[in-house]
């Protein structure tokens, strides 16, 4: 048991990660890459949130969808609890922790329609994961993207310095060509932990 | 060489040939020189050039090269061959688009890329990895000394990943014929046999095209060492780490985790950690970044090696902390560097 | 070029179609929708099931959020975006879960992730909020199908490289050889630079900085 | 250095038993060793000029009033050119004649009043009044009058502190004086022939008498650690004296800098951008030293100066005697190799400025005058050139195990490339800086506080970095370009400096209030 | 006022159009997935053993074939003829395993292979799902142990070629069949 969540937790982050293999969160991926700063501000945001959301729609999903076979609103549910916890976030945030407001206080928004955050929940049902193995599995996930795109805007400050990136590649494309070959590289670590 | 030169300004003056400027600066360059002289202080500056540099990675290459050529005969030959010219069409072409001058940093990506090839991979896929490792792992980021991942180790992966029934199944052994499917660590991960250290140190085994003939490997990489044209701090970080690691996982975890020396000497490591993870380009800048980047290629061939279902170690770790380089660098200017206050 | 088709072009319906099918296409100009333009891209019935889905989305929420934009205010706004899209991705989930349900296991929760499509939400914020009924449909369907037939191509492309077919049918020679990396993330990401670079190039899109 | 004191086991024991003799070096330069163009161990005299031109500003000080007009009658030794009230010292006339008009010149990059003076051809020279040869005779007042007066007080980057205004801090708030003969350019004056038998001599003496002037002083005499005869010698002669410590470095360019002999001698920061005067350093080389006591001893005022002729491009590399204000070309006049295009600098091959306009004449500041051929002849293959007599940081040429010695051009031996972060340039940077990582934000003209944090103010313009670039980058004048960007938005060097010193005399000198 | 009758208003509207696709949707697509899950396992127990039909006839043929038991919460399928099949999961490369195996009523030969679920590589390690491969597994022997070996090599009746280029996927697979094969003949032997 210990080991097999141990290895959820290695998997989400190199065999599996949720950017590099399940290709989600790309859209704040690309647009906020450009600066080591936001990007690690924007991960930080995405590790909370994520491993919040992700604690809270298995409550939900398992103690009152599941109970009363409404899970076909399962989506409307889960994306509720996603907003709705960001706004208390927020508001908790501005209340108590002003200084990290203003540094967190714009990804918030972004982080409610990032897909990271909704994945995290729909893959916890289909793999029909329990609490403690959502719980790892939101935490390494959001583990795992805020690696990637830590490294990715890493290399493209050093591109700004040193790159010289063909005009239609700029932006978006080289952040693909990047994450194209880390995603390669990533895959060295497949067969390492089983996922299950 | 005056008249050659003559007869390159002529032949660029033609109107259709305008477009290929950068490869007649080539040929100019190489056959006839710079005239240039320096236009202000510093008066006098260093005899070395990047094409003596890279020159200078080639003549390290030459044992593993000539080696190559000598176990696998025309097979070897012809790789070099289809690697310098895919790659180096790639390499024109986007120059000519680009309006950009050829470098020199092309000479070593096309035959370190040959070398690291299996002596059985078929033509056709040599040229698909050279121009993609040129166009995806280099042209994209700008060219030479722009790139952040080694170009030849990019095309390398590509072509692992994208033909893995062609890459991973066919070994020859030198002087033969006889395919067959077990390298060195194939070998020791299925049925954990140790092969002779005779043998790998000469190459009387299987594997990549250059990696297999292991005294010439570490006399071109003392070489590179010694004339500073590469870093020793990479290397030996590399090597230790693995040979520290293997240690440990050996005496701990059992004896499914190959032993130490056979660990450094078996498979491309030797070849990756003196050639491949000293490339300037895609490896940090800063001294302690270049340890901490020699240590985690260390730790990542290690866990690969011995964990996952690869065995190309060498080959995912440079290229994975290729990836972290930025960020080392950028930790440890960080820490070295407080911020003025305005 | 003829006066009258000049004309044409500023009429407003027009403007947005001819916007959204090129100069600003969802994936390769705004850069929205990405991920699902990247993960379910592997097989060319996998993109055709997703640009269906989102297309009809995409419509069906636009035409809702602008009937009723007068009455949304605009503290509330995400959320009802959400719900309302959230419920039609039910409906498509559930049309293909009962008449595809071998595209439905093949591309599996990222049907459900057409709710947090960027693309989707913002299309509504940034059109549907503001315009006409009409308008806010025209500009879903054509938004829907800027973004299917891109998706579309690069499926085509990663199918014809990785499994040498198009929508399971044999297309190459008997010699080729499939690109097994094509039909994973870093194929993806590959075609996608490529076709990124290429379109942005022959639309004359400045890079976003 | 261990090879030589087994050598001479009983040497080696009395020195240690005398001054402690510390070796110290800094990380990063260069060390440039063995080049063809060095001057010959011996000093020629120059002959007296028809005509000379005195400028009014040399070395440390403003400019100085002149004293003389059109038509005066001047001896050689006479000032010509005072003002006790600024930072200054005298200026004399080198020669004696007739001046024939004070007219503003083009002087490096300055317009400068300068005195033109024609020459009778004599030798001769007028010594000051009240030196003595048994100067422990006299008062310190009268010493530091001599050397103010001689014009000796304005040698070197920071003056000699006298009662007049001939340094930014008075002698008694001198903490340390370093006097050192560390050359480590390409060409050096050669030391032996400096302290030769009589001159060591005067040497010490000269030592002596300004450690009578700057009472608080420690003393610290720096030499290159070849130059082992030497240190033993003075370390015998100078073993009476109280604080005075020997030091032997490596002869690593650019050890002569004062950026560099602070934190390497002193073991503390240097104020980058400031003087060494600022935190009470005086830093004098082995010339200048002779010359206090010549003026102290012999009354000599400042009329001439040594001044090396190195480099390929002449005949004969000597050293030289020259009269200040001889012109250029009256020195060179037919030493040069003939039929060639040569390039004349000032002092440094690796900073100096290019003598362009060859009437110009010597001013205190020349140590050298060095012509090289300008190599516009390219080379085929000379990438795969053995390289026998070619300099390089990298060991990739033969020159770095042979023993012969290496040519020097103006070629620029290879192309512009993108740099291949080959790490030389951070390697060899003396002050730990990473170049590379500089330029590139030039370049992109990314100009902000990145910058600063990366302390691009600190760069003390070696241009090392630039020398070894195997891309042929002008990495240092992009440094200095990035420098001049920043001030332009309002940063200076003093952000990076502040926090850690307390600077004299700043506000009288630089005109900066806010410190 | 007027602000809040249009909120409620509002939500009214907004409400009873979303309540009514559900509904709408929920009533027609219902009885097709269900009808869809239910087939889904029955037809892919029915490829096992070999038993053909047509898609609309499934539940028809499936019931007159194949009996179900249930002990310990695992189902095992019957057919007339004693052969006895049973679900398998176990880990692959990139994810779960789950699939059917059939046993010939002597418990040692496989009658046949079908997969319900599998996340391999597309065209390499993914290729176990393909019927053509799982045929290769018919008649083999997986007793003492099935064995799958690299690719052209298999000879002896309980050795089965792997696929080329994803050893790792045939290893998974090898030994998700013979733990699984193991743990259920006991139990079935046991009874
Ligand atoms: C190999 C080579 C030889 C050249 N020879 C000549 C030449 O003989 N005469 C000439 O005018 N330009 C020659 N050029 C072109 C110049 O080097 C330079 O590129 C060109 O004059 C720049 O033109 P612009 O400054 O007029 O734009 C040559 C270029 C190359 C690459
Ligand atoms: C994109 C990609 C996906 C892969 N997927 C699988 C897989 O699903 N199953 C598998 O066993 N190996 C997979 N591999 C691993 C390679 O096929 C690997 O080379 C193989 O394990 C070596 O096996 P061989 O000895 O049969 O050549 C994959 C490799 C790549 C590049
Ligand atoms: C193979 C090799 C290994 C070396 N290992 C070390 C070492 O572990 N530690 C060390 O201080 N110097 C070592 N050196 C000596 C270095 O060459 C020397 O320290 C270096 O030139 C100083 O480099 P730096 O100027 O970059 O600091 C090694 C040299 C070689 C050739
Ligand atoms: C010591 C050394 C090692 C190098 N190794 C590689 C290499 O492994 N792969 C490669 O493509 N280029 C290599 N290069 C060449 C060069 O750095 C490369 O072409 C640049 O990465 C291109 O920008 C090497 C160069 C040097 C000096
Ligand atoms: S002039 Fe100064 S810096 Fe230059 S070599 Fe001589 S002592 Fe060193
Ligand atoms: S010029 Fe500046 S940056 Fe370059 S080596 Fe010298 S001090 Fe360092
Ligand atoms: S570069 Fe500027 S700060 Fe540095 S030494 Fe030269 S003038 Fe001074
Ligand atoms: S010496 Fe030149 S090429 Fe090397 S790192 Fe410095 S700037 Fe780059
Ligand atoms: S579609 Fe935009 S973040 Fe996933």
């Amino acid at each position: 048991m210990k080991l097999q969540i141990l290895s959820i937790f290695i998997a989400t982050i190199f065999t599996h990660n949720i950017a590099l293999t399940y290709l989600l969160g790309m859209c704040p991926f690309i647009s906020l890459s450009r600066s080591l700063k936001t990007a690690w501000g924007m991960g930080l945001s995405v590790i909370f949130v994520v491993t919040l959301t992700g604690a809270l729609n298995w409550i939900i999903y398992h103690w009152i969808l599941v109970p009363t076979q409404s899970e076909l609103i399962s989506y409307i549910v889960f994306i509720i609890v996603i907003a709705a916890s960001v706004q208390l976030l927020e508001m908790i945030l501005e209340k108590f922790l002003p200084g990290l407001q203003v540094s967190f206080g714009i990804f918030l928004p972004l982080i409610t329609v990032n897909c990271v955050v909704l994945a995290v929940s729909l893959f916890m049902v289909i793999r029909d994961y329990n609490f403690i193995q959502t719980v790892v599995f939101a935490f390494g996930s959001a583990v795992g993207w805020t690696l990637a795109i830590t490294i990715v805007a890493a290399i493209k400050e050093k591109l700004s310095l040193s790159g010289d990136v063909p005009k239609g590649l700029q932006g978006a494309g080289i952040t693909m060509v990047i994450a194209g070959i880390v995603a390669l590289t990533f895959l060295g670590f497949a067969g390492m932990v089983a996922i299950q | 060489m005056k008249k050659l030169h003559l007869i390159i300004g002529k032949l660029y003056k033609i109107k259709y040939l305008t477009k290929f400027k950068p490869i007649f600066n080539v040929v100019d360059s190489i056959f006839v020189g710079v005239k240039d002289t320096t236009d202000s202080a510093p008066h006098v500056v260093d005899n070395l050039d990047t094409k003596r540099y890279m020159t200078a990675v080639i003549v390290a290459l030459m044992p593993a090269t000539l080696a190559s050529i000598y176990f696998f005969g025309w097979k070897a030959l012809a790789i070099i061959f289809v690697s310098y010219a895919a790659g180096g069409l790639a390499e024109v072409t986007f120059a000519i688009i680009r309006k950009k001058e050829i470098h020199e940093g092309f000479l070593v990506t096309g035959l370190i890329f040959a070398l690291v090839l299996p002596p059985t991979t078929p033509l056709w896929v040599v040229a698909v990895g050279v121009i993609f490792g040129t166009v995806f792992g280099k042209e994209m980021f700008g060219g030479t000394g722009r790139n952040i991942f080694n170009p030849a180790l990019v095309g390398r992966l590509f072509i692992t990943l994208a033909f893995p029934s062609i890459m991973t199944t066919s070994w020859l052994k030198p002087f033969t014929d006889a395919v067959t499917s077990a390298t060195p660590l194939t070998t020791f991960k299925s049925m954990q046999v140790v092969t002779p250290f005779s043998n790998l140190l000469l190459g009387d085994c299987t594997g990549s095209m250059g990696e297999i003939f292991r005294l010439g490997i570490i006399v071109g990489g003392l070489f590179l060492i010694l004339t500073k044209v590469s870093n020793w701090r990479i290397p030996v970080s590399y090597l230790g780490s693995v040979f520290i690691l293997s240690w440990l996982g050996n005496t701990f975890l059992g004896v499914k985790v190959a032993p130490p020396l056979f660990q450094l000497f078996a498979g491309g490591l030797l070849f990756g950690a003196m050639y491949m993870a000293t490339d300037p380009v895609s490896s940090p800048f800063t001294k302690s970044g270049k340890w901490i980047f020699g240590i985690g290629c260390g730790i990542f061939t290690f866990l690969i090696r011995n964990f996952s279902g690869y065995v190309e170690g060498v080959m995912f770790s440079i290229l994975l902390m290729n990836a972290f380089s930025p960020l080392i660098d950028h930790l440890v200017i960080e820490l070295k560097y407080k911020p003025v206050k305005k | 070029m003829p006066i009258k088709f000049k004309k044409l072009l500023y009429v407003k319906s027009v403007r947005i179609i001819i916007d959204r099918l090129w100069r600003d296409n969802p994936i390769f100009s705004m850069c929205l929708g990405v991920c699902s333009a990247l993960a379910v891209t592997n097989k060319v019935e996998n993109a055709i099931a997703m640009g269906v889905g989102v297309t009809f989305v995409l419509v069906a929420s636009s035409v809702i959020i602008s009937f009723l934009r007068k009455l949304i205010s605009s503290r509330i706004r995400m959320i009802i975006y959400m719900v309302t899209i959230s419920t039609f991705v039910i409906v498509v989930d559930r049309l293909l879960k009962a008449f595809f349900p071998s595209i439905s296991e093949a591309i599996g929760p990222y049907i459900g992730l057409i709710i947090t499509n960027c693309l989707i939400m913002g299309r509504a914020d940034a059109f549907a909020i503001k315009n006409e009924v009409r308008y806010s449909a025209l500009d879903g369907l054509a938004s829907g199908i800027g973004y299917s037939y891109t998706l579309i191509i690069i499926s085509i492309i990663r199918e014809v490289l990785a499994f040498g077919s198009v929508l399971g049918m044999k297309v190459t020679p008997e010699w080729w050889t499939n690109w097994v990396v094509m039909a994973m993330a870093p194929g993806a990401f590959f075609v996608l630079s490529i076709f990124l670079w290429i379109t942005r190039n022959m639309a004359k899109i400045q890079p976003e900085k | 250095m261990i090879k030589k004191t087994l050598n001479s086991p009983k040497n080696y024991k009395e020195m240690r038993s005398i001054v402690m003799i510390k070796k110290r070096t800094f990380s990063g330069g260069y060390f440039f060793k063995n080049f063809t163009g060095h001057p010959q161990e011996k000093i020629d005299n120059c002959n007296i000029p028809s005509k000379v031109i005195i400028p009014l500003k040399q070395n440390f000080g403003n400019e100085v009033p002149s004293l003389v007009k059109s038509g005066d009658k001047v001896k050689a030794g006479q000032i010509i050119g005072r003002n006790d009230n600024s930072f200054s010292s005298p200026i004399h006339s080198s020669v004696s004649g007739i001046v024939e008009e004070v007219k503003k010149i083009n002087y490096f990059k300055e317009v400068i009043s300068s005195v033109f003076i024609n020459s009778e051809g004599s030798q001769d020279w007028q010594p000051l009044k009240g030196h003595n040869s048994d100067w422990e005779k006299l008062s310190s007042e009268k010493i530091e009058e001599l050397i103010y007066l001689s014009g000796v007080s304005k040698l070197d980057n920071q003056g000699i502190p006298t009662r007049f205004k001939s340094s930014l801090i008075s002698p008694e708030e001198v903490e340390n004086l370093i006097i050192h003969g560390v050359g480590s350019e390409i060409y050096n004056l050669s030391l032996p022939i400096f302290l030769e038998r009589r001159r060591m001599l005067n040497f010490v003496e000269g030592v002596k008498i300004l450690k009578k002037i700057l009472p608080k002083a420690k003393l610290h005499l720096a030499f290159n650690k070849h130059q082992q005869n030497i240190i033993e010698e003075i370390s015998k002669l100078l073993s009476g004296l109280k604080d005075i410590e020997i030091y032997s470095l490596e002869p690593k360019y650019p050890q002569g800098y004062d950026e560099i002999l602070i934190p390497t001698i002193l073991n503390e920061k240097f104020p980058y951008g400031y003087s060494a005067a600022n935190i009470g350093v005086i830093i004098l080389n082995i010339q200048v030293v002779l010359q206090v006591y010549e003026a102290v001893a012999e009354g000599k005022p400042l009329i001439e100066r040594t001044v090396t002729l190195c480099g390929s491009g002449f005949k004969e590399p000597v050293h030289m005697k020259v009269r200040i204000g001889t012109p250029l070309e009256f020195i060179i006049q037919d030493r040069t190799v003939d039929n060639i295009d040569l390039r004349f600098i000032q002092n440094s091959l690796l900073t100096g400025v290019v003598l362009s306009d060859l009437k110009l004449p010597v001013n205190s500041n020349f140590s050298q005058i060095i012509c090289l051929p300008e190599e516009k002849r390219s080379q085929s293959f000379a990438f795969i050139n053995p390289g026998f007599k070619k300099d390089s940081y990298s060991n990739t040429f033969l020159s770095k195990f042979i023993k012969v010695k290496k040519i020097l051009d103006t070629n620029v031996h290879g192309e512009l490339r993108p740099c291949i972060f080959c790490n030389y340039c951070q390697e060899v940077c003396p002050v730990n800086l990473i170049p590379h990582l500089l330029f590139r934000y030039v370049e992109k003209e990314i100009i902000n506080q990145s910058l600063m944090n990366l302390k691009i103010f600190n760069c003390i313009g070696c241009n090392l970095c630039s020398y070894v670039c195997p891309s042929k980058i002008p990495v240092a004048k992009y440094i200095k370009e990035g420098q001049g960007k920043l001030i332009d938005i309002g940063y200076d060097q003093t952000l990076c400096i502040l926090p850690y010193f307390d600077l004299k005399g700043i506000e009288d000198y630089r005109g900066i209030k806010h410190l | 006022m007027k602000k809040k009758i249009s909120m409620i208003l509002f939500v009214l509207i907004l409400g009873s159009i979303l309540t009514f696709v559900l509904i709408g949707v929920n009533y027609y697509t219902k009885p097709i997935i269900e009808k869809n899950e239910a087939i889904k396992i029955k037809s892919r127990v029915m490829d096992a053993f070999g038993i053909s039909y047509n898609i609309d006839d499934i539940e028809k043929v499936f019931s007159e074939n194949v009996k179900i038991e249930t002990e310990n919460n695992v189902k095992y399928y019957f057919t007339e003829n004693n052969e006895i099949s049973f679900e398998i999961t176990g880990n692959g490369l990139w994810g779960p395993i789950t699939g059917i195996l059939a046993l010939k009523p002597d418990l040692e030969t496989i009658k046949g292979i079908t997969l319900i679920h599998q996340e391999e590589t597309p065209g390499l390690g993914g290729r176990i799902a393909e019927k053509e491969y799982l045929s290769s597994f018919k008649d083999k022997k997986i007793i003492p142990k099935l064995e799958i070996v690299s690719p052209g090599k298999a000879i002896k009746e309980n050795e089965v070629d792997g696929i080329t280029g994803a050893t790792m996927t045939s290893k998974a697979f090898e030994e998700l069949i013979n733990n699984q094969a193991q743990k259920y003949i006991s139990n079935l032997k046991r009874n």
